[in-house]
């Protein structure tokens, strides 16, 4: 699995996803925002951080990139697009999906452990879980607080676009495994065709045991296992 | 050409949460200001900008918060003339 | 008083006159007092410069000998602290210390305090601290790897203290989230003691490959000089004089032109084209324009390198127009950076910053004359020696005379507070409610504490970890400074800190390995000031002796007063140290139902000085326990000795709040699963004592009960009293302490809901925004 | 007593350092508007109020800006009526 890590300016969990594309056997490349060159990857990761500082709305700038023309026309070509954290906030900026991520209700950045379900066992990103199981990830953002108008909320439930939502510990849905005010506790989405995935949580960050959590690893090593079955 | 100072006023869409809209409206009630309902908070942003005439600066101003400045999912935006800069160059 | 000369090499070579600069004011008497320099101090400048200074270069001197700049108290004195090993690599002088960690790595280290700006505007204050310390970190070729934040607060029932402490921590957060680097430990205490003078200090760790270390000097004349990053404007110019004057009632309206912006995004810009410009070889220094900005930038690089600089303040890229060149000289504009580049290789470090999307300007160039010389437009408008400029600040050794009020407060009897009315476990819970024990979960969760995916012991327990890539190893850090016991007793309350520092670095599996350190006090020309200095560093060195870890670098802020009342003294101690094996790490948190509950280390009821006294008296009276420097040696040789076999599930230091904060933390870890506790202390002491006495030299262990047997022949081997004091109960069971006479019992639930929601129920109720 | 709707804009002080404005000044220019100059970013707010006045609606909004909405050393701030809001209760 070749797999473009995009750095943007003021991106600082590059290198983490980088290392974590590498420890399942992946071959990652930082690719800078200004060389447009995503041509031979099997997949385009956009990693969390600040671009741009968030200055003006978190992704806003970094959507307008050269390489955004890039990853936008990867994507609409069915190629595996994953962001996380600010990356998330950038394929919303894009369009790639929908709503946007606004300030955390309790208007502060929030860095904790959190735990998700897993919503959606049927993408490319998430075969290697079973349907309803419940990881342990780090959060670490200020604004991910997931909003979109009446009618796409509907759409996004009712075609199941839900990849990840925030849960208790025992996997229940409650006010209080949300830790930023989120539609439904949403923590991470795909788009209709099941190719783009965003999430709020480093699973880039929960890959070793040192880090306290082995439960991102799914993730990374899903996509290898699609994109790549003769490795697998 | 002149330089004309624009303000921009970028609004959280009605019907939208404002957790920072609440928050405030929180802490002024509770330092005593009763009657203060509704409490909204958006962004403004002050820019000089070149060009030939008032309405041609909102014109180019209104492309820009399409493009950029306002998030049309969440946000509503104004524009309008608060001054001529100083003639630039 | 007595002065020492410093530097005067130059002194008798008269410097070219410079004619006064059109619309710059004349330098009288008041002038010269308006720039906190003496008369003496400015006889000494006409006599290095054999004539009167220009406003210029009366800005510039006033610059480089301020408290801030030029260490004009402290500076003796700190000599004494030990700064050598055979593991430091970079001792003190340099913009951080580094020391060799083994397989190749080196680890840069530093702690600088922003206490003045951040008293005046806090989010801007504590975020421009965390900025400055980056730099000092990255411009010695190292990568920041964590950050470390010590602060210290009036009580919180005050709105504007909360107003401060809100601002400082998200201040604090947004910095380092922004730019990325995680947030790994810190300290915080609230004491009436700090009304009105926060203290904020931050420090950072980067690390590097021994070979990728950058000295910061300048050399080779015509290098040319380039400033880089961040335009200058007029924000923060004399922040340096200002760090070294007391706070007014007025200073809030006199210090606003002084508040610095900080931008993280454009720091994180400048980070990682330092570090790109360092490896590409096309520069020979680097150095953060911090407090006196270009000032003294240039003069320390030409300094160090024994050469001179001369600068053009038109080429300087500005931010707003008409600066004159005093104010480009002093400004404090952040997130800038002065990088003398190999000559002819000015493109290739243009073309760095213009990936990084940075600016680039020459503003000058290296000379072989040893002159600081500043030209606007060609015109010379400052001509001064360079050395005598940064060496030359003369140096006082004050008088210290104990103030009585403190002696008698040490003094008093303490004896009626041993035996209370009313119930000891009421008291329990209340001081693990007391914001100075209770959870810093509200602080860190505003930090990003897992960037990087480096982080192995988050903050929350003794001491934070981040792992090496690459390496077996880890480096551990913690900061710590008990304020009221160096205000009770300095010397004793030092031996403290440091001793405290080592015990939590050990804890987490860690040999405690250097030291930087933050000295905060009051007015230093006040003798019951600057006897609580002279008494915190010696207390220092003789710790660091004991301890064998060296002082690589530090940082004095004087003159944290409010109407001429001062802060505790505070000197914070910053230790890193490291851990061999990851399997070594090890936290404050017990793991299993029926593990062993070791106690290391003997009780005793030393009241002095408490969280238990200012919590139940309001009180901060009595003379601090005692440390014994070798006996706490030995006790951390014993627990790593333990921790190297592989016995130990947890350990926990004892500090604030005694033991019995120190089994409530280890049992409620965390929070996810609070452990009940099944312990009985049999000491003949009034339960107070046992419970609540900060007594030092003591370290809570937990481990298989299979173990117990070889963790108290351990303790046996380095004479450490050592006994088994209990078991590791159910999850949600109770907190159960029977002493010889008394009986504690505090559901563990009860006790989570006092230790984590004490400090959220302050600060999440409305209204505390607002001064 | 009526309701009215107060604007108030908050503007970082001249002088400052605006980073926000900066960096969205950086991307207005590499998108190509190149006649845009000193980009400032600050809040807006809407709240309703109940006064008996828009003048007493002002006078107590400017003092809810000195004490809590505004930080008196980096902010200035701007206080207008903009329209009497549906009369509450
Ligand atoms: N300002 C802060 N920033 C980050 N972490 C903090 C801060 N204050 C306290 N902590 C963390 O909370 C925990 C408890 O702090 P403290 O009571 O000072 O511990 P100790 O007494 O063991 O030094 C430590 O892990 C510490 O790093
Ligand atoms: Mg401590």
């Amino acid at each position: 699995m070749r797999v473009a890590v995009v750095t943007f300016p003021g991106s600082n969990c590059d290198y983490d996803l980088y290392k974590a594309v590498q420890l399942v056997g992946g071959e990652p490349t930082f690719v800078w925002h200004r060389d447009r060159q995503l041509a031979g990857y099997d997949a385009v990761m956009l990693p969390g951080g600040f671009s741009y500082g968030d200055y003006l709305r978190a992704g806003a700038i970094a959507r307008m990139s050269p390489i955004m023309d890039d990853v936008v026309a990867f994507a609409h070509r069915g190629g595996p697009v994953l962001g996380i954290c600010n990356g998330f906030q950038i394929l919303c900026e894009a369009g790639l999906l929908p709503g946007a991520l606004v300030r955390n209700a309790s208007l502060r950045f929030e860095s904790k452990d959190v735990h998700i379900r897993v919503e959606r066992a049927d993408t490319l990103f998430t075969s290697d879980y079973d349907h309803g199981r419940v990881l342990r990830i780090p959060i670490a953002h200020g604004e991910g607080n997931y909003e979109a108008g009446e009618a796409t909320l509907e759409q996004l439930e009712g075609d199941g676009r839900v990849a990840f939502r925030y849960v208790s510990a025992d996997g229940e849905v409650t006010e209080a495994a949300n830790p930023n005010g989120s539609w439904h506790n949403i923590a991470g989405i795909v788009n209709d065709r099941g190719n783009v995935l965003g999430m709020m949580p480093h699973p880039e960050r929960a890959t070793e045991a040192i880090l306290g959590s082995t439960d991102g690893l799914g993730l990374f090593t899903s996509m290898l296992r699609s994109l790549a079955p003769a490795a697998a | 050409m002149s330089s004309h100072r624009i303000e921009i006023r970028v609004k959280p869409r009605p019907g939208l949460l404002n957790p920072e809209g609440k928050a405030i409206h929180h802490a002024l009630v509770s330092l005593g200001w009763t009657g203060v309902e509704d409490v909204r908070v958006g962004k403004v942003m002050y820019l000089d900008l070149d060009a030939p005439s008032p309405e041609a600066a909102v014109e180019a101003v209104e492309a820009m918060c399409r493009k950029l400045l306002a998030n049309p999912v969440t946000e509503d935006y104004e524009v309008s003339v608060v001054g001529e800069a100083e003639v630039v160059g | 008083m007595s002065t020492t000369e410093g530097t005067l090499h130059a002194g008798a070579i008269a410097v070219p006159p410079v004619p006064p600069r059109d619309g710059d004011p004349e330098v009288t008497a008041e002038l010269v007092a308006d720039h906190g320099l003496s008369g003496e101090e400015y006889e000494r400048i006409r006599r290095i410069m054999g004539r009167a200074p220009t406003f210029t270069e009366l800005g510039v001197f006033s610059a480089m000998w301020s408290e801030h700049c030029g260490y004009k108290n402290s500076r003796r004195l700190l000599r004494l602290l030990p700064t050598e090993a055979p593991w430091v690599i970079q001792g003190p002088g340099e913009n951080a210390g580094v020391i060799d960690i083994g397989d190749g790595y080196a680890l840069a280290f530093k702690i600088e305090s922003h206490n003045h700006p951040s008293a005046v505007e806090p989010y801007q204050g504590a975020a421009t601290g965390v900025g400055g310390i980056l730099r000092d970190i990255f411009t010695m070729g190292a990568r920041p790897i964590a950050v470390l934040d010590s602060l210290r607060f009036g009580d919180l029932d005050s709105g504007r203290v909360r107003y401060l402490f809100a601002g400082v921590v998200s201040g604090v957060g947004d910095y380092g989230n922004c730019v990325g680097i995680p947030n790994i430990g810190g300290e915080v205490a609230f004491d009436r003691g700090y009304e009105g003078n926060p203290i904020v200090n931050a420090m950072c760790l980067g690390l590097m490959k021994r070979e990728e270390l950058i000295t910061a000097s300048a050399s080779g004349a015509g290098s040319p000089l380039m400033a880089v990053g961040a335009r200058t404007g007029r924000d923060g110019i004399h922040g340096a004089t200002f760090a070294s004057e007391e706070l007014s009632e007025d200073s809030d309206e006199a210090s606003r032109p002084q508040v610095q912006v900080g931008d993280p995004f454009t720091e994180k810009l400048l980070l990682e084209a330092s570090l790109e410009l360092i490896a590409s070889g096309a520069i020979t220094g680097i150095q953060d324009m911090g407090a006196a900005g270009i000032t003294s930038s240039a003069s320390e690089m030409a300094g160090r390198g024994g050469s001179g600089v001369e600068i053009d303040t038109a080429r300087v890229p500005v931010r707003e127009p008409g600066m004159t060149p005093y104010e480009i000289l002093l400004s404090e504009s952040q997130e800038r950076m002065l990088v003398v580049a190999e000559k002819g290789k000015e493109d290739e470090v243009r073309r760095i910053l213009e990936k990084w999307e940075l600016e680039a300007a020459v503003i000058g160039h290296v000379t072989e004359d040893g002159r600081f010389r500043v030209l606007e437009h060609g015109v010379v408008v400052a001509d001064i020696p360079a050395l005598p400029l940064t060496q030359g600040c003369p140096t006082y050794e004050r008088e210290g005379v104990e103030s009585e009020h403190v002696r008698s407060l040490r003094e008093k009897d303490l004896a009626e507070h041993l035996s209370p009315e009313g119930d000891l476990g009421d008291r329990f819970l209340r001081l693990l409610g007391s914001p100075n024990i209770a959870s810093k979960r509200w602080i860190y969760g505003q930090y990003d504490t897992t960037v990087r995916s480096s982080t192995a012991v988050r903050p929350g327990g003794d001491a934070g970890v981040v792992r090496i890539r690459g390496t077996r190893r880890a480096v551990a850090a913690t900061t710590d400074c008990n304020g009221r016991f160096v205000y009770l007793e300095p010397r004793r309350g030092a031996h403290i800190a440091v001793a405290e520092a080592a015990r939590n670095l050990v804890c987490a599996g860690a040999l405690p390995t250097a030291i930087t350190n933050n000295l905060n006090f009051g007015n230093p020309l006040k003798p019951h000031i600057y006897y609580q200095f002279r008494e915190a560093v010696l207390g220092m060195a003789e710790a660091c002796q004991a301890f064998e870890t060296p002082v690589t670098g530090g940082n004095v802020s004087f003159y944290n007063e409010t109407d001429g009342r001062a802060i505790y003294p505070t000197p914070v101690i910053g230790m890193v140290g490291v851990v061999e094996d990851i399997d070594h790490i090890t936290s404050h948190a017990f793991r299993n139902e029926g593990d062993a509950i070791v106690l290391l280390g003997a009780n005793d009821a030393e009241m002095g000085g408490s969280e238990y006294l200012y919590v139940t008296a309001g009180l901060v009276a009595g003379r601090p326990p005692s440390v014994d420097l070798m006996a706490e040696r030995s006790l951390q040789q014993a627990v790593l000795g333990m921790i190297h076999e592989g016995l130990l599930r947890s350990a926990h230091d004892c500090s604030d709040g005694g033991l019995a904060a120190t089994l409530a933390e280890a049992a409620l870890g965390d929070g996810e699963s609070p452990w009940g506790i099944e312990v009985a202390l049999d000491d003949d002491l009034p339960p107070v004592g046992v419970l609540f006495a900060e007594t030092q030299g003591r370290i809570v262990v937990s481990c298989d009960p299979d173990h117990a047997g070889a963790v108290l022949r351990i303790a046996e081997i380095h004479e450490v009293p050592a006994r088994v004091i209990g078991t590791v109960g159910r999850p949600g069971g109770d907190l159960n302490l029977r002493l010889t006479r008394g009986f504690v019992s505090v559901p563990a639930a009860r006790a989570a809901e006092a230790y984590f929601q004490a400090i959220p129920s302050i600060m999440d109720a409305p209204a505390t925004a607002g001064a």
